[in-house]
C-alpha cells in the first residue's frame, strides 16, 4: 500500500501498522513522538493496532527548537 | 508583594521563559539556557527529520527545565488543536502555547480563531497560554475561556521592537486575574525590565537571546533584567516630574564671601 | 569587551554610584548601598549641625565604599571650587563630582561656568567627574580639559523621567576618551538598563533608590537593572525591524487533512 | 572679638583660633571637618597658628547625604 | 497623487470626518464644523427626548454635510445591527459607522462581535465604515468581508493620546485596499497631522473639537492639520539620521584672517 | 492670544521663518518661498562665485520677503561677529541669526562662543537671533545678554529627527521673555505641529522644505503646519488619559429586546 | 393596551398603531425618526398597519450629537 | 602688487584699490557685496580710498542660500 508520510509517498507491505512507518523513517529513536492519521492523533496505546490502509495521509511529528 | 509567579497551580522561581528557537547550535542554546535560570523551555512541533542530530528534550531535561510546546505556523483553530494534540501525546504534557496567527510576514494572532481553539482546548483539559494581541477585550475573554494565563505580545515576534504600546499592556493587567506573560518583541534587556515595571508576570524571550551576537551572555541579561523589573516594581518608583527635586540638602549650604577671596 | 570601568586611574567592579542624598536614616541608607554593590558613594558638603546624629563617613566606609564628595548648590564656578577644596580638605580625597547649577527649579548645569570650574580644578589636581547637560559640545570641552569622565544628565535632578535624549547621549559616547556616566534622571531599574546599553560606562543613581517605596529594593533592582544593561551592550542586542522574524522553524510544518478529521 | 561662624555671630575671646571655634560648636569630633575664613580654605596644619580677627566670616563644613 | 478619498463610491474633498458629541450647544458645534470643512459628520441614535431642542440634521444638512450615523453604546452584533437599520431608517442612509464595543471603560472594540456585525450589514446593503482596533489582521478581515473603509483607532476614544501604535497603522496601511480612516485617540492637531503622514486616508474627530477650549478654532486647526499631514505625505519627506546635514554650503567658507584683526 | 509674532519691533503675519539653502534651483525656491507664506527668509555669506547665476535676494525680495542672514560655517565668536558685520555690510539690515558652531559633524551650537558673539552684537546694534541648544539656562543668559529671540534647535540641523527632548523645550518657553523659534531638526509637518502646540512662537524650516521630493508641496504643509499648531495652542487641547471618554451620549440607550427578535 | 416604550410603559387604546405612540410622546415632529417593535425595525409604510398589542416593546429613537 | 582675494592670489597694479579688486572678479553686479580686508570690514564708502598693499588678504562675500 502506499501512505503519504510528512508529505512524502511510502510504500510499505499491506497490513503495515504505524511502527513500520516509523522504522521505515529511519529515526534514531521513538522518543517524543507523536503521529497523526488523517488529521486525527492515534495515541500510542493504538499504534500497533490501528488498520492503515492505501491512500492515509500520516505526519510523525516531534519536538524541536522553536518559539 | 513577594509571591512567586503561579501558572496552572505550578509555582515558578524564574520569571522568564525561554524561547528555544533561532540558536545556532544546541550547544549554545543549553548554555544560554542554563545562563537564563529559566525553568520553563518551548519547544514548537515539526515532522521527524532523520538528519536531525540532538535531542533537544534531553537538553531542556538536563537542564531542569519544563517544555512548554507551541503551536507555531498553525493559521486555523483546527491546526492548532489538533497540533496541540500531537504536543499533549508527544511530550506528556497538558501544557500548551497557544499560537494562531493570521499572517506569515507579520505573524500577528487571529483573535477570533484563538478564541475557537482557547475554548476547545481549555475543554479538553490543556492548561493554555495563548499568545495574544495587546487587546485588552480579547484578553479578558481569554482569560474568561479558562485560559491559564495571557500572553500579549509587546510587537511582532522577532521584531524586537520591544513594547510598541505600553498602555494597552497596563490596561490588561489592571484587569487580569490570571498571569500576564510579556511575549514577542522583546528585543533587548530593557524591553524585558519595562514589561516587569509595568506589573507584568513574566516575560518569554526568544530571539533576543537566540540571535544575539553572543546568547549566553545575553541570556544572562534577561535573567538580570527580569528580576530588575520585578524588584522595581515591587519596590516603588519615584514620580516622574518636569522639574529637578534636589537630591542633596537645600539647608546647611554654605554661603562663601568670595568677593573677598 | 569585558574590561573594567577605569576612572581616574582606579578599577571599578560595579558600574553603579551610589547617591546617598534624599534616604530617610542612615541605617535604610545603609542597607540600601550595601545592595546595591556600589564602590564609591556621593556625599554634600553643608555646615556642621550638631543635632546631626550618626556619620555618613563611617558608614560608606564600613559599607567598603570610596566617598566621593559633590559641589551640589553651587551656582559659581567660584563657589564650585571653594567646596571642591574644602572637601579635598574634610575627606583627604582628590575626587569631586563637579556640579555647577544655573537654575535652582530645574538644577540644570551652567555650561560657561562648569568649564571655568573644571578647568581650575584640574589644574590644581583634582580628577574631576563634571555633571553637564547631554551636550555633546561641552562634553567634548570637559574631556579636552582634562576631566576624568563626563557625567551627562538624562533628564533633570530627581525628575525620574530617564533618558529624555538618547540620541545626544550616544553623540556623546561616540566620540568620548574618557568614561560617560549617566548622570541624574534616573526614575527606574530600566531608565539604568537603557543607559548601560546605549553604551555609558556606569550610572549615577540617587532618587531613584532613597525615594522609592522600598529603597533596599530598588538599590538591589538598579544594582541588577546596570549589570543587564551591560551584558546587553556587550552581549550585542538584535536588530529592530517593522515586521516579524519567526523564531519557530518554516520548514517541516504539519500538513493536517483537516476536512478529513 | 565677633566672628560670624555659619551664617551667625560668634562672641569669641581675643585671640582664639579655630580650634575655639570649632569646640563652641559643641560638635562631637573634629574628624571629616573643614574650615573656610574669608572665602578661602584653611589647612587643618594651619587651624592652630591663623589669626582670627573680630568680622571674619568663617565656614565650618563636613560631609552629609547628598547627590 | 492627488486624488480625493473615495469611499463607498462617495469621492470628499475633505479628509476631516467630524464628529459632533460632547458640544455645549448646537450653536457651537455648527460654527465648529463649517470651521472644519468637514462633508460627513456622525450621529448617535438615542430615544427620542421631548425636552431637547433643535435639530441637528437641520444643522448638519444646512452646512452641506451628509450624516454618519454610528452604532455607539452597542455591546453585541445583534444590537448594532439593528442600530444600523433603525439608523437607515430614520436618516434614509446606507452609510453607518460600525461600534462594537467590549467594554464600557474603554471602549474598545470587540473584535468577533464586529466581524459577525460587518458582515451582516454588508450583506444588507450598507457601506459599513468600522471603527476597529490597529489590528492589522482584523483590519484585513473587515476589509475581505466587504467594508468600505476600516477606521483604526489611534487610542481610546477621547482618551486624547494620539497614535499610540504607529507601527501598527502603517502595517494596516500597507496592505489595505479600502481607505484607512484614523478613528479615535485624536487628541489635537499633530496627532491628525501624523496620522496622515503615515498614508492615512482620513481622520475622524470629536472629542479633539468639541471638548478644546475653544471648539470652533480647533476645527480650523483640525482641518488644517490634516491637510498639511496629506500634503507631508504627497511631498515626500527627508529621511530622519543621527547627526546634521548642513543646509548652508560647506562652499566658499571664508576664511579670516582674525588673528590680524 | 491672538497677537502676532514680535521679533525686535516688527510685527509678523507668519509664524514661519523660511531657510533658503538646500534647493536644486532659485526657481523651485521661489515657488515654495511664494507657498511658505513666510515673510522672512534667511541667507548664508559666501565667497563670490563669478560663475553663479541669478540673485537670491532679488527672488527673496520679489517675494515680499526680508532677508535674514546668518552666519553658518563660523565656530568662533570671531569669525560668526565678522561675518555679522559683513552681511550688515552687504545687505544693509541689522539682523542677524547667530550661530556659532562646535563640531561640523553634529553642527550644534558652541555655548559659550555662542555668548561671548552674542553679547558683542547686541552690543553693535544688531537685531540677534542666536541658533542654540535646548538648554534653558544657555537661553536665558542669552535673553538676558539683550537677544531679540531665541531659536533652540529640536534636533541637529537636517538631522529631520523633529523636537527630541520637547520637554526642554518646554522649559525654556516657560521662563522665555523673548520669542522662542524652533529652529533645526524639523523633518516634516508634525514636527513643526508640534512646536508650536509646545507654544513656541515661530519655527525655521529649511532642509525639510528644500529637500522634500516635492518642494513646493511641502512648503505649503509646512506652513500649514505651523498655523494649525498655534491654533490648537491657542484652542487649547483636552488632556490626555488613559481611558476612553464617550464621545456618543450614555442617556438615551435603546434596549433592544433582542431575544425576542 | 400597556405598550413599553423608551423603557416606560404607556396606556394607550386598544387598536392604536405607532402614529398614537408618537403623538403621545409629544415630541415637534416625526421627521428623523425610527420605531422598532419587539426588537424588529418597522419601516415608515408599516406604521399605520401595523397591529400594536399590549405588553409590546417600543424604541423610538431619533439623531442626537454623537461620535 | 598680489593681494589674496578669495583664497587665491591676485595680481593687480600697485595703488589699486577695491573696485579694481572687484572688478577683476568678473561678476555681474557690486550689489549684496562685502568687502573684508585683514579681518576687517570695509564699508562700501572706503572702497575707492583704502589703500592695498601687497600681502593684504581680502575677502568678497555675498549671500548665497543657505540656513
Amino acid at each position: 500500500m502506499i501512505l503519504i508520510v510528512n508529505g512524502s509517498s511510502m510504500k510499505l507491505e499491506d497490513g503495515s501498522s504505524i511502527p513500520q512507518v516509523i522504522a521505515a523513517l529511519d529515526i534514531p529513536t521513538t522518543k517524543g513522538l507523536a503521529v497523526a492519521v488523517d488529521g486525527t492523533v492515534i495515541p500510542r496505546s493504538e499504534w500497533d493496532t490501528l488498520a492503515l490502509r492505501s491512500g492515509m495521509r500520516l505526519e510523525v511529528l516531534r519536538a524541536v527548537q522553536g518559539g | 508583594m513577594r509571591e512567586k509567579l503561579q501558572i496552572g497551580g505550578r509555582v515558578f522561581q524564574s520569571r522568564l521563559i525561554f524561547g528555544t528557537g533561532g540558536f545556532t547550535s544546541l550547544h549554545v542554546m543549553e548554555l544560554a539556557l542554563r545562563e537564563s535560570g529559566a525553568e520553563m523551555a518551548t519547544v514548537a512541533m515539526r515532522r521527524v527529520d532523520p538528519r536531525a542530530k540532538g535531542s533537544i528534550l534531553e537538553v531542556i531535561e538536563s537542564a531542569g527545565c519544563d517544555v512548554l510546546p507551541n503551536t507555531a505556523g498553525c493559521f486555523t483553530a483546527a491546526d492548532a488543536c489538533l497540533t496541540a494534540q500531537l504536543a499533549r501525546e508527544a511530550l506528556q504534557t497538558e501544557w500548551i502555547k497557544l499560537e494562531v496567527i493570521g499572517d506569515d510576514r507579520s505573524l500577528l494572532p487571529d483573535g477570533p480563531e484563538l478564541l475557537v481553539a482557547a475554548e476547545k482546548l481549555v475543554d479538553e483539559g490543556f492548561i493554555v497560554l495563548p499568545y495574544c494581541n495587546d487587546d485588552p477585550i480579547l484578553a479578558r475573554r481569554l482569560e474568561e475561556l479558562g485560559c491559564a494565563a495571557v500572553m500579549p505580545l509587546g510587537s511582532p515576534i522577532g521584531s524586537g521592537t520591544g513594547i510598541r504600546n505600553p498602555l494597552n499592556i497596563a490596561m490588561i493587567l489592571e484587569r487580569a486575574g490570571v498571569p500576564v506573560i510579556l511575549d514577542a518583541g522583546i528585543g533587548t534587556a530593557s524591553d524585558a525590565t519595562i514589561a516587569m515595571e509595568l506589573g507584568c508576570d513574566g516575560v518569554l524571550a526568544a530571539s533576543s537571546i537566540s540571535k544575539a551576537k553572543d546568547p549566553v551572555r545575553m541570556a544572562r541579561s534577561l535573567r538580570l533584567a527580569v528580576e530588575s523589573g520585578r524588584l522595581a516594581y515591587e519596590g516603588g518608583r519615584i514620580p516622574r516630574r518636569l522639574y529637578a527635586d534636589a537630591s542633596s540638602p537645600n539647608e546647611g549650604l554654605a554661603e562663601f564671601d568670595i568677593d573677598a577671596s
